[in-house]
């Protein structure tokens, strides 16, 4: 179990925030790019906290994340590219 | 005010109320304590109606009130968006969009595999609302995500040819109605309540849950519609 | 712990409000409110944290197990995302008209109401 | 019943919202009062039954678990003035806005139910969820005129404002929350009570204070007001000036009185009560006298007179209280009033530039010149009229109150007769051009459709008939003794907890205090009223000296929303210190 | 463990909102919102809160940001 979650705090460390510090940096693209690296990240993130806490019912949570982030980035690359 | 003024009489009060809250953070109960009074008495109640969920029987149950008022602050801002926004005299929608094109090909392939899953998605969300993290207002939002999915895969005329918005107003007026309908109703829970755990349980929250879910859904289209009107369509002196 | 939680909550408001005092846009204004409301969120659960106690959800399949971090501030919580999810629309669209009748945004030069 | 009063105006604006396209705007206007005036009944019945006692239901069975609503007359009461001011604006408003359909019906019904949902909830987050309700639907009717430059940038300022307070009051509600691990509040009432006023609990009380505050236009919380009141559509106006802001102030004195009255002492409080007040009422009256835009003019007026309310219900005395809450009847009628016949004028005259509509009224045959001129007589304190009498009994409080009163009365009466004796009388010198910092009234558009070739006869009635509740509200003695048994019962804490957490029968206040007209009181009243004569005529005699004011006040008043952000903090640091001084 | 993610959790969230602040246009501030939407949603994760996460995914991630975009496209004009 603390493996899991000691994984979990690695790669939030080693991924997730240097993919939020894109996302706050730079020209809206860039920030784009940081952003959907931090959604892609936060996914196997949340899936390791989940076994990690042993609550199977907290997997509805990255299921959610992973469309979601997705077509958010999506809808956000459309509108800024128009838009540029 | 000048800048300097403004930012002085700004950091003089946010200086007295920072040292104000640190003190009052300093004397509340540790962090992570186990001194929950409220909780024990909200799982308790919970349990009883059968609602596993402990967060869906509090907002639909236990303290239902105050989701009745939420839930007409959501009405409010959105026929207020909507009269906010409504066009004005001078305005005319232009037909010659070029975010009015399809895209590429992948995106429109992504957009296609991604609109049934995620509607899916919505749907359980809703219907389980009461068993597993989730429910009406979370559903909601993801259907209305999904369905503008497709302003990606077929760009904004095949949108706004599915969503004839008349009708969505009906469905967000109306479920609405019977959202309160049901919240007053549910001021007391009369539903035989089940078992907890099963998908029949709970009483009116799955149904409140499921109602929820498309008031919210609607109403979320709604305004993103008046927003995705004003930001490419709407032409005019504006 | 309780510092570094309470003490995020606060300066989330604060970082917020600062921002609304020294914006040039309102929508900037606009983004500055929604995360001084983040501070609210982060108050509320932190609030309402158990140690190593998991979620007040008992899904099917798993023993009902006692205790659970507190349901109520994440009830509150949760009514408080969606309020702050309408008002920033409102003031989206306020802000959309705003520049129409104005053609800016920016707070040092809206002249319609003084005195 | 209490969840009826509530729920009712909520289920008919989902319903019409959903029927409304189709619906005859005769048939959608004609619902919406039906609806008002069925809540109006309905919550006078609770207040008049409360008096014998209050009502207290849970909304749910979940007796210790969920949300109490408790009525007493007071708040009960406040929710029935709401309704009817609804009433009122609902008959007014027959020809308004047609382009915004039914949607304006829909918010004003949202806005009522947020209005009764406030007023009898004993729930702190309920409380702060209506708060929200009442809010939002606010914010979308005062930018309602969306061509108006004005109108939407008052309408952002009032959202950003009350919103960040609203923000504020969560935070305190969470302090609370983490400190006694209650929402309700008799609950969390009576976890504090007999603890040390700590910084926490002072914390949680400035914070959740913060909002409501706000919501009251405490000086130096008010700017939103005026840009608010300055641009919002007329009957929404009534609503806003009448019963809002006074919600803001039956709150936090609701509030204190439940939860914390048990642990920060009434002398504390009151202090910091009547500096606010006293400060509000100041730079109200001052910030009034030298208006040309008539309805930014009855803004601050109604700014003066809710630091006047929160200076005399701030000393927790029955009395007082008892004088303030008739006080804020009379004052809803008559400013309600007021603010309707603005409406009349722009429509007419696409303007409520008092420079601009010098004597253009229609001089005495008009009958919006009558309206205006008696209602700003009732303003004044006229005795034996509503007004009046709230400030006579109000002012038995303490001894500066009557030398306050006067003064506010005189001013602010005085510069509403000004203003109607130079629009319909062109009485008085003529106006210069406004100077580049006043706000300038003309120039608007009118608020319907096309203009009204004659005053509709639904229009005329309606601001008759608040002018005949606000002067009734000093002529019913029914009423006054109902206003003293609610404020003798909104102190009695004792007996607020024990009926709300034990569901006792409630039982009549021991002690009610008189309330009704004096020798001394009618004289003080007559006096008001010649003091603002007097003002009148010196400002009529005066011309552009008469509409200008006091330069460094006003260059505070631009419109600006960092500004209003920075005195926001700087008004909840100013009630901090003033709490926590006098407990250190 | 958990302390060690709590911790981590919140200063993200502290420093994505203060970024977030500290960006003046608001085309960018939109989509930096949107990462602190991410921050706030692992924040609710870990403080055991899935139900709050979800709609903190569903409104601050997607919804929200996406207002602000389209109003940010109509006024930038």
């Amino acid at each position: 179990m603390t493996l899991l979650l000691g994984a979990g705090l690695v790669l939030i460390l080693g991924a997730l925030a240097p993919a939020v510090w894109l996302g706050v940096r730079g020209s809206a693209l860039e920030r784009l790019v940081g952003l959907q690296m931090a959604g892609a990240v936060l996914v196997p993130v949340l899936l390791l906290l989940t076994y990690g806490y042993g609550q199977s019912s907290y997997l509805i949570v990255p299921l959610v994340l992973a469309v979601l982030s997705f077509a958010g980035v999506l809808v956000f690359l459309r509108l800024l590219d128009s838009r540029s | 005010m000048s800048r300097r003024a403004r930012q002085a009489v700004f950091g003089t009060g946010a200086a007295v109320l920072a040292v104000l809250f640190a003190l009052a953070a300093a004397g509340l109960p540790p962090f992570g304590g186990d001194q929950h009074p409220y909780r024990d008495r909200a799982v308790a109640a919970a349990l009883h109606q059968a609602t596993a969920n402990v967060v869906a029987s509090l907002t639909f149950d236990l303290r239902g009130l105050d989701t009745l008022g939420e839930e007409m602050i959501l009405l409010g801002s959105v026929v207020g968006a909507v009269a906010l926004l409504r066009p004005r005299p001078d305005e005319k929608p232009h037909a010659d969009d070029k975010t009015s094109r399809p895209q590429q090909d992948a995106v429109a392939l992504i957009s296609y595999v991604f609109l049934p899953l995620t509607l899916l998605l919505g749907f359980d969300l809703l219907v389980h609302g009461h068993l597993t993290p989730g429910g009406g207002f979370q559903g909601g939002v993801v259907l209305a995500t999904g369905l503008h999915l497709l302003y990606l895969s077929g760009g904004y005329d095949a949108l706004r040819r599915l969503r004839p918005l008349a009708w969505y107003e009906w469905v967000e007026g109306l479920t609405t109605a019977a959202f309160a309908l049901a919240g007053t109703a549910n001021l007391v829970n009369f539903l035989p309540h089940g078992r907890v755990q099963q998908l029949f349980s709970a009483g009116t929250v799955p149904i409140l849950n499921i109602l929820v879910g498309f008031a919210v859904g609607a109403g979320a289209v709604v305004l993103l519609a008046q927003f995705l009107t004003q930001a490419i369509t709407l032409e005019g002196e504006g | 712990m309780r510092i570094l939680a309470y003490g995020v909550a606060g300066w989330l408001i604060l970082a917020g409000a600062y921002g609304m005092v020294r914006s040039r846009n309102l929508v900037h204004v606009t983004v500055c409110l929604s995360v001084a409301q983040s501070g609210t969120y982060v108050l509320l659960l932190a609030i309402g944290y158990q140690w190593g106690a998991p979620a007040p959800v008992f899904s099917p399949g798993s023993p009902i197990k006692l205790p659970v971090v507190d349901s109520v501030v994440q009830s509150l919580a949760f009514t408080d995302i969606v309020v702050s999810a309408t008002v920033t629309a409102l003031l989206l669209a306020l802000a959309i008209q705003i520049h129409k009748t104005h053609r800016t945004l920016d707070p040092d030069e809206l002249q319609s109401l003084k005195g | 019943m209490l969840p009826a009063a509530i729920a009712l105006p909520l289920l008919a604006g989902a319903l019409l919202l959903a029927v409304g396209r189709h619906l005859p705007r005769l048939l959608a206007d004609s619902a919406a009062l039906l609806i008002a005036a069925a809540v109006a009944v309905l919550t006078g019945l609770v207040a008049i039954e409360a008096t014998g006692g209050r009502l207290v239901t849970w909304a749910g069975t979940w007796r210790p678990v969920g949300i109490v609503l408790v009525a007493d007359p007071l708040g009960a009461g406040l929710a029935c003035l709401a309704a009817l001011l609804t009433c009122c604006a609902m008959l007014y408003s027959r020809r308004y806005l047609e382009d915004a359909g039914t949607h304006f019906h829909v918010l004003m019904l949202l806005f009522l139910g947020g209005m009764t949902g406030f007023a009898l909830t004993g729930d702190l987050f309920n409380m702060f969820v209506f708060f929200e309700l009442m809010g939002a639907v606010a914010y979308a009717l005062t930018g309602m005129r969306i061509e108006e430059p004005g109108s939407v940038q008052g309408a952002f300022n009032f959202a950003v404002i009350n919103s960040l307070g609203a923000y504020l009051t969560l935070a305190g509600i969470a302090l609370l929350y983490a400190r006694t691990g209650e929402l309700g509040m008799p609950q969390a009432g009576v976890a504090l009570a007999g603890h040390r006023a700590d910084a926490t609990v002072v914390a949680a009380f400035v914070f959740v204070a913060a909002g409501l505050l706000v919501k009251a236009a405490v000086a130096p919380m008010h700017f939103w007001l005026a840009d608010a009141h300055a641009v919002a559509p007329a009957p929404v106006c009534m609503l806003l000036s009448g019963v809002m802001v006074e919600l803001g102030l039956y709150g936090v004195l609701r509030v204190y009185q439940v939860v914390f009255a048990g642990t920060i002492p009434q002398a504390v409080v009151t202090r910091a009560w009547v500096v606010l007040g006293l400060l509000t009422a100041l730079v109200g009256s001052l910030m009034c006298a030298g208006q040309r835009h008539l309805k930014r003019l009855l803004a601050y007026s109604t700014i003066a007179h809710g630091g006047l309310f929160l200076a005399a219900a701030g000393l927790g005395a029955a009395g007082p209280i008892a004088g303030v809450a008739l006080g804020v009847a009379g004052h809803a009628g008559a400013k309600g009033a007021l603010f309707g016949v603005c409406g009349l004028l722009l429509d007419r005259h696409h303007s409520v530039d008092e420079g601009e509509l010098h004597g253009r009224g229609g001089g005495w045959r008009e009958p919006s010149c009558w309206l205006f001129l008696a209602a700003g007589l009732l303003l004044t304190g006229l005795p034996p009229f509503g007004p009046g009498l709230g400030k006579v009994v109000a002012e038995e409080g303490a001894w500066w109150l009557p030398a306050v009163s006067l003064l506010v009365s005189s001013i602010t009466g005085g510069a509403v007769l000004r203003a109607g004796l130079r629009v319909f009388l062109g009485w008085g010198r003529r106006l210069p051009p406004p100077r580049p910092d006043q706000t300038y009234g003309g120039d608007e558009s009118p608020e319907t459709e096309e203009p009204l070739p004659r005053t509709p006869k639904s229009m005329l009635a309606a601001l008759a008939l608040l002018l005949a509740g606000s002067a009734a509200a000093g002529v019913t003695p029914r009423l006054a003794e109902w206003a003293g048994r609610g404020a003798a019962m909104f102190l009695d804490r004792g007996d607020y907890l024990r009926q709300a957490l034990t569901g006792a029968a409630g039982h009549p206040p021991a002690t009610v205090p008189e309330v009704g007209w004096t020798t001394s009181g009618v004289l003080l009243g007559l006096l008001a009223t010649a003091g603002a004569l007097a003002v009148a005529a010196l400002q009529l005699r005066a011309g552009e000296a008469g509409v200008s004011e006091p330069g460094p006040l006003r260059r505070l008043h631009l419109g600006h929303i960092g500004d209003y952000v920075a005195w926001l903090f700087a008004g909840v640091a100013t009630l901090a210190v003033l709490i926590g001084s006098s407990l250190i | 463990m958990n302390a060690a993610l709590i911790a981590v959790s919140l200063l993200l969230v502290a420093a994505a909102g203060t970024a977030v602040v500290a960006t003046n246009d608001p085309g960018r501030q939109a989509v930096s919102l949107s990462a602190l939407g991410v921050a706030l949603a692992l924040l609710f994760f870990v403080l055991q809160a899935p139900d709050v996460a979800l709609s903190q995914i569903a409104v601050g991630t997607a919804l929200v940001p996406l207002m602000v975009l389209l109003a940010v496209r109509k006024t930038g004009k």
